[in-house]
């Protein structure tokens, strides 16, 4: 086999040993300065952009008004960014896939509608019209996920068309009513109870939602279906050729995403003690910027849960900080527009130390 | 409203175009016109905008309506001066209009107006804070929870008649926000929404926890409001007063979450304006503006189950068999 | 490396039916035609290269066999039984593993990842049965066997994106993958072109262990000297076609490569 | 040089006649079917899909309320989509090198509000508030542009900010007061003048904006800038490498798209005959919608003008269709929304003929 | 072929200052080591080599001298004038053309569009300088010719996209728009590992052609035959550093892989 011409360009393997040997050169465990195990930290932990963002911001706002770091004021904070964070996790899974959800909004406040007018309209008792709101919220994520793997639409156009659906079917439904909490069963509004520990107040709602987090978590990190869901988002024809099913992955995303929603249509009807029709318009923004301050690309396949969180408080800080900092209203916007620019300039100057 | 009917102009069309379509006011308004347009023999067609300040849905809604050869309309203007110019091409058009809830600015640009007066709705509460404010003995520290920060007229004008009621110095009449009165705790908007609404009163409660009275745009808000003071434990001392009057609002009146609020009367404007323009669609009588105001005032009732001297006003149980929705 | 006597074994296609083969696969891209007809046939336990210039069609050939193209027109039957694969997970459920030319990598996630993408390990236990939880570090380390059995020895840390990885470490990883993981054909669209002298070699040594293993493998490849050290049989693809199929003892390199530019005609199929 | 191990790997390079002998076989120009030829025309023209959606609609409208067809409404609908058409044009170059721009109905809006504030409240004359309302506009697209190539923040974060900001400048400047019309110079609102042809009226807003379509056209063909437009889109990184000044690309294009939505705010002084500090807020949506309905990728490189301009011509079609077909307005949404997704899904199967 | 004699005089480095010179490169990713302290010389009309292991870090070497990437540590001299290449367009302004071995194609644009991309021709009169209009055909004409030169005459549509492409025709993009366009050095990394024969052969002419020219060229290839055959001299890339220089009178292939695999300690340099 060993013919002259292959030779040449074929030598024998050489023995093993000499790769060894040089190896010391490159040693993985070699001492390192400081500032390249920082670097290295920031490597391994993208979500230290945004967190070092978050605890500016806290630092910042406490100095302009010390009730800001306060147990109460705190606890604020976390109940108001409950929902978006919740329907923010939901868009993670879908942005992580290179998709966008528009519909965030719409199925959330549909969801929380039909939970309320099945319990309050229909007399279903509280637990059955719960987990109908649940299975409608989730199916109006398989639809769009149906769309998006079988007729093979853009998702933005598919969460475009079913946002603008949802909504009038919505409009259809409740009539424009609101529904009043206290006409509700219970077991509706309880997500808005609060549980005191010391002078912080932690709604049942924030630990639904702290537990969705480390559910999601848990999954994108250590099952198949998350490696899955990254390996789609990041190149979904090599996923496919590397077998992946990615038609089915992606159906999983939205269907899980939109359960994620119906949660979150819950927990917005404790927040609220009403069903309100009008609600959400500004979740699909607010989701998409959370999970994109959180460092996530929305080209897909990069980032993760975490900084969703983070992103979603970040939002939530500037918004009541502002607030506290007495800033007029017309200057909010203006402020929070700089902050979030801000913000990210910050983590991007942090990322551009590990490059 | 078949299509063949309108395109072979069997029936007189009648336009409606409202702020949104989400908002229970409009819903109800909306009602309202179809009821009247199904007694008087039109075919109503209704057109909304996107959201509050949608000037330009409402351009459009103007357009399509001279395109389909409406006899004329009711328009509740998102934006009462930047309408006027597409009003004036559908009055040359030879089209009659008439402004609902929101005069337009001039108010001589329609035919009529049939609106609530929003500066009253807000003096009154105004007024009946203030009763029950020096009744009680009471300092009060304000809280306003308005619409949005684009300074909309009815926004203003609640706003600002709240404060002239309470017997605050607005200055600038048509400005939000530019008082100087230290009983002012803060400002916040709401969209209108009871989300907003509760964020905004969580917020200024955490600014200023000895906030005893709240103004809010409409009763949405503030139900989200009275949820912000609940979890605080404080809705048993603080007053919420509103405006608007929609069945939600007045039950929440009944159970004491809001203490007074002006009630409107959408579905008399809406029967008033479709009755107008049928009147002129038949025989070409333009309706014409009660005289001494430039607009037709259709009332504003206040409500609460707290009466206070000197303040005029309904209880809850009344509100119930009078509320639009 | 395998002692020469064992080739004429697998050589010989005889009367063995071919585990795959297609007929006349057709595939046309508007005006442009990959694929004009064309036919192979892999028989059992051989190794089949498949040579061509660049445009021949080769890669929309093994796409073909491999479920990434419909072709518009043709047959694919594998153990004599025709199938019709919709998408790549077809063919690699009928135990079809392939190395595409473009590698086909997931380029965030990391070498483990990727190398046991869709056949993710599950962690022993109730762990790995009831919440799914995977087996990282197992993963890990054999990934770290897998691509030092290529020879691959610089590479620093497993843990890296594939996408920072140097060609030839990229490519190892998509070859170690179908190495590892094909149970019934084994299909590699020039796998070695990244790969250094030596880390090629290993890649052929692998190709052998595959075979010798009772796999047949497809290997396309424009390096003669490799193609001409493992072949049993070597497919020329010409514009679209298969021009003829010749052996590594019945064709001299120059011959080959002068069937392939059309400089001779193609001589009548060997076997 | 020829050594025996250099011939076995490099023959001599064979007679290219052989080559040209086989070449019948691939001919370009051999006969083809009728069904080979659709799918070459379809597969030049990407912009036949959108087309194809774009005249069933007219023709279904046409079929339920033949007033659809009348020159007086049809020029109808081209004056309601000319504003949008504008700035899906801006948008459209945008999205081509993979960004999106959310803060382009706030610059068409402070842009509307500059020009109309400096004309009557700092007396400029006509000219020069329009000289310098579009250079302002323009600023605020190189702004952007700035932002995202020196700080290198993601378009979608850059934009979500300075929206913000450009919205809460824009109250501030106007005192959310509305500008009439009638006080300003005859200039700025000569835009909404409209020349009769025969019933159908076409306004200058409609001509500028038309002259603007040909010009990017012309552009994105014809010219160097055009292919790195596209190049930096496709893969900036490959782009970059090819030695493109990917940076430089991208400022032109989001200075460019501010001059465009700059003349978009004229044409929308023109067209309300008022320049209203309240209008826009579903310019992003819209325009973006106009985008992707016109075949364009969110991910960049793929897409054009024409596709785009179909796109906004179908959205003011569906709208106005609808309404003349008496649909209700709660379910002028439900339809709205299915009718653009009927729309892609057509326009899919269209390209799937192609591939 | 060009003549043996030729390649003496291009060979000796002796005297003459080197055009192109890096010193002690040090490019680091997080833990990674791309570059530990890499050398360079290229010297006046010579085609230098750079051969070494899948990782030794020749890509990283190479985008350090084409400005694609920025080194940690090191200078780059060229023409003994201390640069700083902050872009790849810096280091082309300053006669430098390099193919990548990610290639660098605009996927979605079509091959003339990509030959010429940076680098358009307008159209002649007034059109051009005034509508600075593109000259479409004469770049389609031009394309087609360059793609003949490296032989590639399976290409069947010209304005087909270059995600298009069959592996091999992509290449061949890359490399013919270095060649037709550098100015002052050409480098060139693994331009013809996707390449068939004849095209490989091609392209090897074309380097030579190029270095006829009087530009000093650097190959980066893992194909032996093809490095012995045409180059100068060459650097044994290892580790992240140059191991030494050899040329292909003073060792033999075996040789150079025993030195890039570590098996046998590098010699000292020659020359
Ligand atoms: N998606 C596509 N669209 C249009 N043409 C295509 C497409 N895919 C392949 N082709 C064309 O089909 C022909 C065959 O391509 P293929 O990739 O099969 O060649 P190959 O033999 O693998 O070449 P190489 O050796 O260069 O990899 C080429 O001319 C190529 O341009
Ligand atoms: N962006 C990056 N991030 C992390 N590591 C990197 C990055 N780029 C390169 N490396 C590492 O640097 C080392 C050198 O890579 P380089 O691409 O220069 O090798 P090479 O010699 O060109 O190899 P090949 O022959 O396989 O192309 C490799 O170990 C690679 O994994
Ligand atoms: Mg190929
Ligand atoms: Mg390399």
């Amino acid at each position: 086999m060993t013919t002259p011409s292959s030779t040449a360009s074929a030598p024998a393997p050489v023995p093993a040993k000499s790769d060894a040997a040089a190896r010391p050169d490159f040693d993985d465990n070699r001492t390192t300065s400081a500032r390249a195990r920082v670097q290295q930290l920031l490597h391994a932990n993208p979500t230290l952009g945004p967190l070092a963002v978050l605890v500016l911001a806290v630092i910042a706002f406490t100095v302009s008004n010390p009730r800001f770091f306060s147990a109460p004021n705190l606890s604020l904070v976390l109940a108001q960014v409950t929902v978006i964070a919740v329907l923010a996790l939901g868009q993670t899974l879908i942005i992580l896939t290179a998709g966008i959800d528009l519909s965030v909004g719409a199925i959330a406040v549909f969801s929380s509608i039909l939970m309320a007018s099945l319990a309050v309209k229909a007399g279903l008792p509280g637990p059955a019209a719960l987990v109908a709101g649940l299975v409608l919220g989730t199916a109006m994520g398989a639809l769009n996920g149906f769309l998006v793997t079988r007729i093979k639409l853009p998702p933005f156009i598919v969460t475009l068309g079913t946002l603008t659906i949802f909504f009038s079917l919505n409009s259809v439904v409740s009539n424009s009513e609101t529904i009043r909490g206290a006409d509700m069963p219970g077991l509706l509004t309880w997500t808005g109870t609060a549980i005191p520990i010391g002078g912080f107040r932690l709604t049942y709602g924030s630990i639904i939602m702290l537990l969705l987090f480390a559910l999601v978590l848990f999954a994108l990190r250590n099952t198949a279906w998350g490696r899955h869901v990254y390996a789609t988002g990041d190149d979904g024809e090599a996923a496919r050729l590397a077998g992946i099913r990615t038609s089915r992955v992606l159906l999983s995303v939205y269907t899980v995403a939109g359960a994620l929603y119906a949660v979150g249509a819950w927990i917005l009807i404790g927040r609220l003690a009403s069903a309100s029709p009008n609600v959400g318009t500004d979740y699909n923004l607010d989701s998409i910027t959370a999970v994109v301050l959180g460092g996530a690309s929305l080209f897909g396949g990069r980032g993760g849960v975490l900084g969703t969180l983070i992103g979603a408080l970040i939002v939530g800080v500037f918004r009541n900080g502002l607030q506290l900092a007495g800033v007029e209203v017309v200057w909010q916007g203006f402020a929070i527009g700089l902050l979030v620019l801000v913000a990210v300039s910050l983590d991007q100057w942090i990322r551009k130390v590990k490059a | 409203s078949t299509p063949q009917s309108s395109a072979s102009g069997g029936k007189p069309i009648v336009g409606l175009i409202t702020k949104t379509d989400t908002n229970p006011f409009f819903v109800k308004m909306k009602q309202g016109a179809q009821d009247a347009a199904g007694q008087q023999g039109v075919d109503l067609q209704s057109f909304a905008g996107k959201q509050d300040g949608d000037n330009e849905a409402q351009v459009q809604a103007i357009e399509n309506l001279i395109s389909a050869g409406a006899k004329g309309f009711l328009i509740t203007p998102n934006d009462s001066k930047a309408i006027v110019p597409s009003i004036d091409k559908a009055r040359q058009a030879g089209m009659v209009v008439i402004a609902l809830d929101t005069p337009t600015d001039p108010a001589s640009a329609v035919d009529a107006t049939y609106a609530t007066d929003n500066y009253r709705a807000g003096l009154l509460i105004g007024q009946w804070a203030k009763a029950k404010f020096t009744k009680e003995g009471k300092q009060a520290r304000i809280a306003l929870l308005d619409l949005n920060a684009n300074q909309i007229s009815v926004d203003v004008q609640r706003d600002q008649g709240f404060l002239e009621g309470f017997g605050v110095d607005v200055k600038d009449k048509a400005k939000i926000g530019d008082e100087a009165d230290p009983r002012i705790a803060g400002h916040d908007v709401t969209d209108g929404a009871e989300d907003g609404g509760r964020t905004a009163m969580e917020n200024l409660l955490q600014k200023d926890p000895s906030i005893n009275l709240v103004y809010t745009i409409n009763e949405p808000a503030a139900a989200g409001a009275f949820q912000a003071l609940k979890a605080a434990g404080k809705e048993k001392d603080v007053t919420i007063v509103s405006v608007d009057g929609g069945c939600p609002g007045v039950n929440n009146v009944g159970s004491g979450v809001i203490g007074a609020t002006s009630m409107q009367f959408p579905l008399k404007m809406a029967s008033m304006g479709v009755e107008a323009i049928t009147k002129f669609a038949k025989d070409g009588t333009k309706p014409a503006a009660s005289a001494g105001k430039d607009f037709v005032d259709t009332g504003v009732q206040l409500i609460t189950d707290q009466p206070q001297d000197g303040v005029e006003a309904k209880d809850s149980t009344w509100a119930k068999q009078n509320c639009w929705g | 490396m395998t002692a020469p006597e064992t080739t004429q074994e697998h050589g010989s296609p005889g009367p063995t039916a071919p585990v795959l083969q297609a007929k006349g696969l057709i595939k046309r891209y508007g005006r442009v035609v990959a694929l004009g007809g064309s036919d192979l046939e892999l028989y059992p336990g051989e190794i089949l290269a498949v040579i061509g210039d660049n445009g021949a069609g080769k890669s929309s050939l093994i796409k073909a066999l491999s479920g990434a193209l419909v072709p518009d027109e043709g047959e694919i039957h594998l153990d004599g039984q025709r199938v019709r694969f919709g998408n790549p997970m077809d063919a690699r459920k009928a135990g079809i593993e392939t190395v595409y030319q473009t590698l086909a990598v997931a380029p965030g996630l990391d070498i483990a990842d990727n190398l046991f993408l869709g056949r993710e390990q599950r962690r022993p236990g109730l762990l790995g049965s009831v919440l799914r939880m995977l087996d990282h570090k197992h993963m890990r380390s054999e990934a770290r066997r897998h691509m030092n059995e290529l020879g691959v020895a610089t590479l620093q840390n497993i843990g890296q994106p594939v996408e920072s990885l140097s060609g030839g470490q990229r490519q190892a990883v998509a070859v170690a993958r179908a190495a590892a993981f094909g149970s019934r054909v084994v299909i590699l669209d020039e796998p070695t072109a990244a790969l250094g002298v030596k880390e090629g070699n290993r890649v052929l040594q692998l190709i052998r262990e595959v075979r010798d293993r009772g796999l047949p493998v497809i290997l396309i490849s424009h390096n003669m000297p490799h193609v001409f050290e493992v072949a049993d049989r070597i497919h020329i693809q010409r514009l679209g076609r298969r021009a003829t199929v010749i052996t590594p003892r019945s064709h001299s390199m120059a011959e080959a490569v002068a069937i392939m530019t059309g400089a001779v005609p193609p001589p009548p199929a060997v076997a």
